[in-house]
């Protein structure tokens, strides 16, 4: 029983273990096999352990404690669904992405700063997800982040790694810090640091405001919302791409469990209003993440950005199932939060595999910036291939396991109406046009990305080099585009498996799904709305290969290859191609200008003269601007103005001490 | 000694002052390194005695309670790993001349004497002895700082010498309003200058008094606490002093000044109408803490830096010994502890760094981790545990603070938040430039032990993970004890 | 089985209806600027020829290039097919609601617009993305029209949107004239009509769906072009069932309502193909920037009905 | 107490106050030092009256370490140094005279008012030496931080430390462990600054504070 806790705690133990075998014998060809296989085997374990418990006792919740960390509190772990589901989530991606690793590892230039930290930033994340008291969830959170501060710090020679690796901490720890004064407000001045102790206090409405403000600031910061995500499209690329999947794909999520562990469960019953702040922060995130990703022409930062859009998603559907909740429709919230996780497990599928495609693409051709690249289709077929599928399924498009879960947001919006409070009303809606906006724009997104990176004619010399990747990283992307395809057909075994969660959260769940006829997913009744990912994906096939059958039995086979037209110019150079930034454009145009405060100047010559004309193309990142400069020029000017008291001399210092004293004794003099 | 049959307590006394009079006539100045070795790790055992053997009753001069015992094994510990740091170093400023053979016996018979002086302050059960040992202490690490004899030691000494002669003024009038606030409770004489008599009798002390010497204590030892506005001296004796004085300055020295400010704090605590020390305490601790976290960014000397670090943490401990109460008290102990490890650690890192690298500049220091792992890695996680990151002690300590504070006075938590943050910022921007990037400076190999170092952070880290029982149960009495 | 039954000729009604209604329209634009305009079922003879002729495929065309049709088509096929057209209550209409409807759709542009980027020229990449710039306005247009319809009908399912717009407790509510208008407005863009794009225009700066298939050629050309009239045919029968419900009638219902469904259905789409040919004649197409402007009206539009919903039913 | 004899130490403290006064508008090293001398002989005046009342013998003792030490040792001391040195005679003040004398008595009263919060049961003679005491030891302070010179800083600080041994004499029954913690405590200084003198000398012209002060570790 408290044995399974015992049992999966010694996965994040082997997996220290193994960190410092990396640490010892980091620069030996050996290690990364050694690593990457220990890291593989130990994630796929406790995996099975997980299974294992979910099938044999599901709704126990094993817990256990451990003479460790804060004295008086110990060091507590539990097991229940919710934490079931994030492991999954976690050692899930663990595994697959020590399986790409395996392949990707050996071209890693210094192993040595990469192998020690890699198995630890998988110990922390599974500690975090099992941790049960506030102490060792925040030692397990920022264990976390330093070791993927590490890993970010591997390349440190690139003055931009350094900078993304320090704004990366700094961020991390505002965030913690934030976490640590929630976790002040909940333990109260006892300091009860235990969970169960914090469930049992029901704090004041004021107090628990505070709490969800912290949380958006502390988990918020970590998963990437608007404002605070400014470090994450810095950090995320800079780190070795199977890393970066790590953290866009898992970590982003272990930061999303804190939020729902929080404020779903520790904090008891929400006010109606705490709804609303979390869903227009997601709505904005969810279309300022995607618009920004759109301007990107940087692979890696692209699916960065991209990552922001999706925790916009996942984040406004917990908003709405927070509404829900306050407003005692149990069933709703269950649609609600539901939807969020299944958002959650689909993202860390097609993020890890997009993640995994930009570092063949990047072992391939060395390159990441999508204008160098191009007609990569004829070079990596498998790789383009499984790409596609990480693609179609993030833009929400039947029948992969984006639209599912993106179809549920939806359905959940439609419940609304039914809301009391007019704010909520409109508000839902608003943000549902969000969603949909940002769904649009993520299509658009990613045919870019797809469009420019693969397809037309290579854009440089690189990608006529390039060779399809090792064995392991197909492997490992060949199982995530599968993963993709399962959970877009059978969206309902998913529901189902995520009933316990809802379960013990919201104390409801969604009507069973594997009962339904052809296995299609009916969130309330069928009257209403359902939709079968199977059926379609059935009809989508049938009728494609019909459609061919015909045509090759009935129409001509005639095929011959001819150039492209240029109307009727010989063929131009692939210079001559859309690029990324020119594809982005009328998009640009539309959203730009209140996005980025974007500005176009054209520059033409003077009449006569042969000089090209000009258009230039300045965008700012509002948010830095508005926040972050701000701060680091206070802090500039502070310490400016400060530093002159290292310089005073022996006799102003004394000065400084005499007043200090003065001043003490004339307090004491008026006292009353 | 009044009435111990043996003892520990003598021998942590007399041990260094042996030891100080042996080195000061030693003449063969290459053994003294090692007899300064011996010497601390003696000490070091005798502290250690004292778990085992049964406490002496506090006689009129000399007192060991739960209180100073934590305050003596961290003290005699840190002492003797500093001298095993030290052979090192000073054989290599040897070599590089810039000491002489007999600047080098000085120094060890001055070491000896600051650690006697430290160990007596600690011990000392009557407020006069432990005002004498306290300003013993100083003096020497004053000569100790000076000892190099360049523009910038004379000044660093001179300004210590300065400023600290004045706290030795200020502390001592606060000791004589004491006594005089107990003479006509407690009677003439000696006893009015026992602390564990005053302790008992405190309630009934004049207030208006108390609160006069308690200010004027709190300013004399303040200013070797290095509280700001009172720190003047501090960044730069750190900075251009020997190294191992450095890690013992804010190792060990600034404890000991703490350690005085406490036990006055608690005689103050113990009289209820004078003023609370609580606020003042608080106040000064935030200030430290947030003028030392802005001081961090503008350094370009990797000692000052980590000296003005030290204010910091000063400031976090004087804020939770402010705000009092068990949880505050228990995070206040711990994170004296577990900051002179790091902190020391640190400096040992340092020192070794400025041999390599032949110099302090920050900006000429680049890429540790590539030139010198063993260095540069020390120094991350050195910085890591002072900046308060997991799994290391600090972080232990901080979340502490922090959160009760929260609970408590949210409007308190705010700055203090603000004061981690910045100095955070700072930490991390200087560490990114030391240890990463493209390697820069002397290459040469170091040829010193990594011992002393990795101890250190090996313990904090341990303590950052899992605390002994008995260790807690102590701190949670001491704890208790302060209130 | 009847249901069934009904299913099957719905889905091939459709494929075959679809050229028929554009060849209408075509015939009835040219006639209403006084040409004599080519028969109704010309568009019949250029599929065929298209078939028959041979595919010259650009150089650096892949494997995507030539899968794209095929899934185009059938993509929207499906789509077309879970509309009811003559009945509602179909055998697999359960199999996806009006949001899955849209995404379909929305995977046919998805490789539509890859597909034009994949030869390589410039041509392709305008029309991408000039496509995918229509389409993030136009989708989160029609899905502010779907929750506006989901609100009032209590229901993303169309064959029960249907039912309710049929039945007399619908009233009339400005929000769904307006959702009607954007609805409008929405499959214009969507099929790329005037005055948002030229059918008909070969000048490559100014054209969107044309220039992402202009590499396109013999049997795959066919597949697309058939796929845009069902996608036509597809929008029509939309607004038709949800807005113009009398008549529809239920599978499972006697024949002769089903007839009568039939007929009704034909009539819809005859009114529908003369007003779109009348309005295509009267409008000129729009540069390509001021589309933005078009659709965020229809968006306004849309969410501004959603919203005098509340009002309307707090009224 | 006898009136007479409370009068008798009141003066003499008072009188020490008045001569830390007269040290605040010194504008010449000599004369400063010279002042000091003064103060010291006074300060073994009272401390020699203290012992006669509370026939404390001890405190004859502490008497004589004031006067032959500060009162003669180290004035002599000073102007050695200053001849040595040959440092310019008159001091730079910081803050001007007047001023300075202001804030002086500014002082006085701030150190008069909180001693006079002390509870009147407590001896009078110790509440007015106290309150002298402190005044002199603000007043010292004063000194320090309005002189630019290094060694009217010396005296400052020293005629600090006599507000010390003023107060700690006037502590009834102090132990001697005080007195002999000020005497050496003193005696240190001297050293040390001596010492310091000695390498300043080596190293710099003059023992002006701000020439110290050009050498400060980090220079921008």
């Amino acid at each position: 029983m408290n044995s399974t806790v015992a049992l999966l705690l010694c996965g994040p133990a082997a997996l220290l273990t193994t960190a410092i075998l990396g640490a010892a014998a980091g620069r030996h060809t050996a290690a990364t096999r050694l690593v990457y296989g220990a890291a593989f085997v130990i994630s796929a374990a406790v995996l099975a352990i997980v299974a294992g418990h979910l099938a044999s006792n599901p709704g126990e919740a094993p817990a256990i404690a451990l003479p460790l960390g804060l004295p008086w509190t110990g060091a507590r772990f539990r097991l229940d669904s919710l934490s079931a589901f994030f492991l999954v989530v976690v050692n899930l991606g663990g595994a697959v992405t020590s399986l790409y690793a395996l392949g990707y590892g050996r071209h890693e230039s210094a192993p040595h700063r990469v192998l020690p930290f890699y198995p630890a930033f998988l110990a922390g994340m599974n500690l975090v997800v099992l941790a049960d008291d506030a102490f060792s969830f925040l030692l397990s959170w920022e264990f976390m982040s330093l070791a993927s501060w590490a890993l970010v710090m591997a390349h440190h020679r690139d003055e931009a790694n350094r900078r993304a690796g320090t704004i990366y901490l700094v961020m991390a720890s505002f965030g913690t810090m934030a976490l640590l004064l929630a976790f002040g407000l909940l333990a109260g001045p006892a300091g009860t640091y235990a969970f169960d102790a914090m469930r049992a206090a029901h704090p004041g409405p004021l107090a628990a405001g505070a709490v969800l403000g912290l949380m958006l600031l502390g988990a918020g910061s970590k998963a990437g919302l608007v404002p605070l995500h400014a470090w994450l499209p810095l950090a995320h690329p800079a780190a070795p791409s199977h890393v970066s999947a790590l953290m866009s794909g898992i970590m982003t999520k272990v930061a999303i469990y804190g939020f729902i562990r929080v404020v779903f469960d520790l904090l008891g019953e929400p006010a109606w209003w705490s709804g609303i702040a979390v869903l227009l922060i997601g709505g904005a995130t969810a279309v300022l993440g995607i618009l920004h990703a759109l301007m990107e022409n940087d692979l890696k930062r692209l699916l960065a950005y991209s990552t922001i859009e999706n925790i916009g998603v996942i984040f406004a559907s917990l908003g709405l199932a927070l509404a829900f909740k306050a407003n005692a429709m149990p069933s709703a919230a269950a649609l609600a939060l539901t939807a969020a996780l299944f958002h959650v497990l689909n993202h860390s599928f097609f993020k890890s595999l997009l993640f995994f495609g930009a570092g063949a693409v990047l072992t391939s051709t060395g390159e990441r910036d999508m204008e160098k690249l191009g007609g990569l289709i004829h070079r990596l077929p498998v790789t383009s291939f499984v790409f596609l599928i990480g693609c179609i399924s993030i833009s929400a498009l039947p029948p992969f396991n984006g639209f599912a879960s993106e179809w549920l947001v939806f359905q959940a919006i439609l419940r609304s109406p039914e809301l009391p409070q007019w704010g909520l009303k409109v508000i839902v809606p608003a943000v549902g046009g969000l969603l949909a906006l940002s769904a649009a724009l993520a299509a658009a997104c990613f045919v870019k990305a797809f469009g420019i990176t693969f397809l037309g004619r290579a854009r440089s010399a690189a990608v006529e080099r390039a060779h399809e990747v090792d064995r392991w990283s197909l492997a490992a992307m060949a199982v995530l585009a599968a993963f993709c395809l399962l959970a877009g057909i059978l969206p309902g075994l998913v529901i189902d498996g995520l009933s316990s969660v809802t379960l013990s959260l919201i104390g409801d769940r969604m009507p069973v799904q594997v009962a339904e006829l052809w296995l299609s997913i009916v969130p309330i009744a069928e009257s209403r709305s359902s939709y079968n990912g199977l059926l379609v994906f059935g009809f989508i096939a049938i009728s494609a290969s019909l459609a061919a059958f015909f045509i090759h039995r009935f129409a001509s086979h005639a095929l011959r290859r001819g150039i492209a037209w240029g109307c009727g110019f010989a063929d131009a150079v692939p210079a001559a191609q859309y690029t990324a930034v020119s594809f982005a454009q009328p998009i640009r145009r539309v959203f730009g200008s209140f996005a980025f405060r974007a500005r176009e100047t054209v520059e033409m010559p003077a009449p006569g003269s042969l000089d090209p004309a000009r258009l230039r193309v300045d965008m700012h990142d509002v948010a830095w601007e508005i926040f972050y400069q701000p701060i680091a020029g206070a802090i500039d000017f502070a310490t400016e103005r400060l530093n002159h008291l290292q310089f005073l001399t022996i006799r102003r210092y004394l000065t400084l001490v005499f007043l200090y004293l003065v001043i003490l004794l004339l307090v004491l003099a008026l006292w009353p | 000694m009044s009435g111990f049959s043996f003892d520990a307590v003598a021998a942590i006394l007399f041990i260094p002052a042996g030891a100080a009079a042996i080195l000061a006539a030693f003449p063969n100045y290459r053994m003294t390194a090692i007899v300064n070795m011996i010497a601390s790790l003696l000490t070091l055992l005798a502290a250690l005695s004292l778990f085992v053997t049964d406490r002496p009753a506090p006689g009129q001069y000399l007192i060991v309670d739960d209180l100073n015992i934590v305050f003596i094994v961290l003290n005699t510990f840190v002492g003797f790993t500093t001298s095993v740091f030290s052979a090192s170093y000073i054989a290599h400023e040897l070599e590089t001349g810039r000491l002489t053979a007999p600047n080098l016996r000085f120094y060890h018979a001055m070491y000896q004497i600051m650690m006697f002086g430290m160990n007596l302050a600690f011990v000392s059960n009557n407020i006069g002895l432990m005002w004498v040992a306290v300003e013993l202490a100083t003096l020497t690490t004053v000569l100790m700082v000076g000892i190099y004899r360049t523009h910038e030691a004379l000044e660093a000494a001179w300004k210590y010498f300065i400023l600290g002669s004045v706290g030795i003024a200020l502390a001592l009038f606060g000791t004589i309003l004491v006594y005089m606030a107990a003479q006509p409770v407690v009677g003439e004489g000696t006893n009015a200058m026992v602390w564990s008599v005053l302790i008992e009798k405190a309630a009934h002390f004049d207030p208006a008094l108390l609160s006069v010497a308690f200010i004027f204590l709190l300013l004399g030892y303040g200013t070797k606490v290095g509280l700001a506005p009172l720190h003047a001296w501090l960044p730069d004796a750190h900075a251009e002093g020997p190294t191992p004085i450095s890690a013992v300055l804010s190792g060990l020295l600034l404890n000991v000044a703490l350690y005085a400010v406490l036990r006055f704090k608690l005689l103050l605590a113990a009289s209820p109408q004078a003023i609370g020390p609580g606020p003042l305490m608080v106040t000064m601790g935030l200030t430290s803490l947030i003028f030392a976290a802005f001081m961090l960014y503008r350094r370009r000397d990797i000692k000052r830096l980590f000296a003005y670090s030290s204010i910091e943490h000063m400031g976090i401990i004087v804020f939770a010994f402010g705000m009092g109460g068990p949880l505050a008290n228990f995070a206040g102990l711990l994170h004296m502890v577990m900051h002179s490890l790091t902190k020391s650690a640190i400096f040992f890192a340092v020192g070794h760094i400025a041999q390599v690298k032949g110099t302090q500049r920050i900006s000429e220091i680049r890429g540790l981790t590539e030139s010198h792992p063993g260095l540069g890695w020390a120094l991350v996680i050195g910085v890591v545990a002072i900046a308060g990151l997991p799994p290391l002690g600090i972080f232990m300590s901080e979340f502490l603070v922090v959160s009760s504070t929260f609970a408590r006075h949210p409007w308190l938590a705010i700055p203090l938040v603000l004061g981690l943050l910045i100095a955070f910022g700072a930490l991390l921007l200087r560490l990114t430039g030391l240890a990463f990037g493209e390697p820069r400076g002397g290459m040469a190999p170091v040829e010193a032990s990594y011992v002393p170092m990795y101890s250190h952070l090996a313990l904090v880290f341990a303590a950052g993970i899992y605390l002994p029982g008995p260790l807690v149960a102590w701190f949670q009495h001491v704890a208790g004890i302060l209130g | 089985m009847l249901e069934l039954a009904v299913q099957g000729v719905q889905m091939f009604s459709v494929l075959l209806l679809a050229p028929l209604l554009i060849g209408f329209v075509r015939k009835v634009k040219a006639r209403l600027v006084r040409r004599q305009g080519p028969p109704v079922v010309q568009p019949y003879r250029d599929l065929v020829r298209l078939m028959r002729k041979e595919v010259v495929l650009a150089d650096n065309a892949s494997w995507l290039f030539r899968v794209t049709p095929y899934l185009i088509f059938a993509a929207t096929w499906v789509a077309a097919a879970l509309v009811p057209t003559f009945a509602s209550g179909l055998e697999f209409s359960w199999a996806a609601d009006l949001i899955a409807i849209v995404a379909l759709l929305g995977s046919a542009r998805f490789f539509q617009a890859l597909a034009g980027m994949d030869v390589g020229t410039s041509f392709g990449g305008i029309g991408a993305s000039r496509e995918v710039m229509i389409a993030s306005l136009a989708e989160p247009a029609m899905l502010l029209i779907v929750f506006s319809l989901a609100l009032v009908a209590g229901a993303t399912q169309l064959s029960t949107v249907a039912a309710f717009m049929g039945s007399p407790e619908v009233g009339l509510r400005v929000s769904l004239g307006m959702s009607l208008i954007a609805l409008v407005m929405v499959a214009i863009a969507e099929n790329a009509r005037m005055p948002v794009d030229n059918p008909a225009t070969h000048l490559e700066l100014t054209m969107v769906h044309e220039a992402m298939i202009l590499e396109y050629s013999g049997r795959h050309l066919a597949m697309i072009e058939l796929a845009s009239f069902i996608k036509l045919l597809l929008y029509m029968s939309l607004i038709a069932c949800v807005f113009l419900p009398w008549g529809l009638a239920n599978a499972g219902a006697g024949p002769q309502s089903l007839a009568i469904g039939a007929a009704a259905y034909l009539g819809k789409l005859a009114v529908l193909a003369l007003l779109l040919a009348v309005f295509e004649t009267a409008v000129a197409k729009m540069r390509v920037f001021r589309v933005p402007d078009f659709l965020g009206a229809a968006l306004m539009l849309a969410l501004l009905g959603t919203l005098l919903l509340f009002v309307s039913r707090s009224l | 107490m006898s009136g007479i004899t409370f009068d008798i130490a009141h003066l003499l403290a008072g009188s020490l106050v008045l001569i830390s006064f007269m040290m605040l508008y010194q504008d010449r090293l000599f004369a400063l030092i010279n002042v000091f001398a003064l103060h010291a002989v006074v300060l073994a005046l009272s401390v020699a009256w203290q012992a006669y009342i509370q026939d404390a013998h001890h405190l004859y003792i502490t008497a004589a370490i004031a006067l032959v030490f500060k009162a003669i040792v180290i004035p002599v001391g000073l102007h050695r140094i200053i001849q040595r040195l040959g440092i310019h005679r008159d001091i730079e003040t910081a803050v001007g005279i007047g001023p300075t004398m202001l804030a002086g008595i500014g002082l006085v009263t701030l150190s008069m008012v909180l001693m006079l919060r002390v509870t009147p049961e407590a001896d009078p003679l110790a509440r007015e030496d106290l309150a002298f005491a402190l005044s002199i030891i603000l007043l010292g302070l004063l000194v320090m931080v309005t002189r630019r010179n290094a060694v009217s800083q010396v005296v400052g600080f020293m005629s600090l430390e006599n507000g010390l041994v003023l107060a700690a004499t006037g502590a009834k029954g102090m132990p001697l462990v005080v007195e002999i913690s000020v005497a050496f405590s003193i005696l240190i200084a001297f050293i040390v600054i001596g010492v310091f003198l000695f390498r300043i000398r080596e190293r710099f012209d003059t023992v002006d504070v701000g020439a110290l002060d050009d050498y400060r570790g980090e220079r921008r």
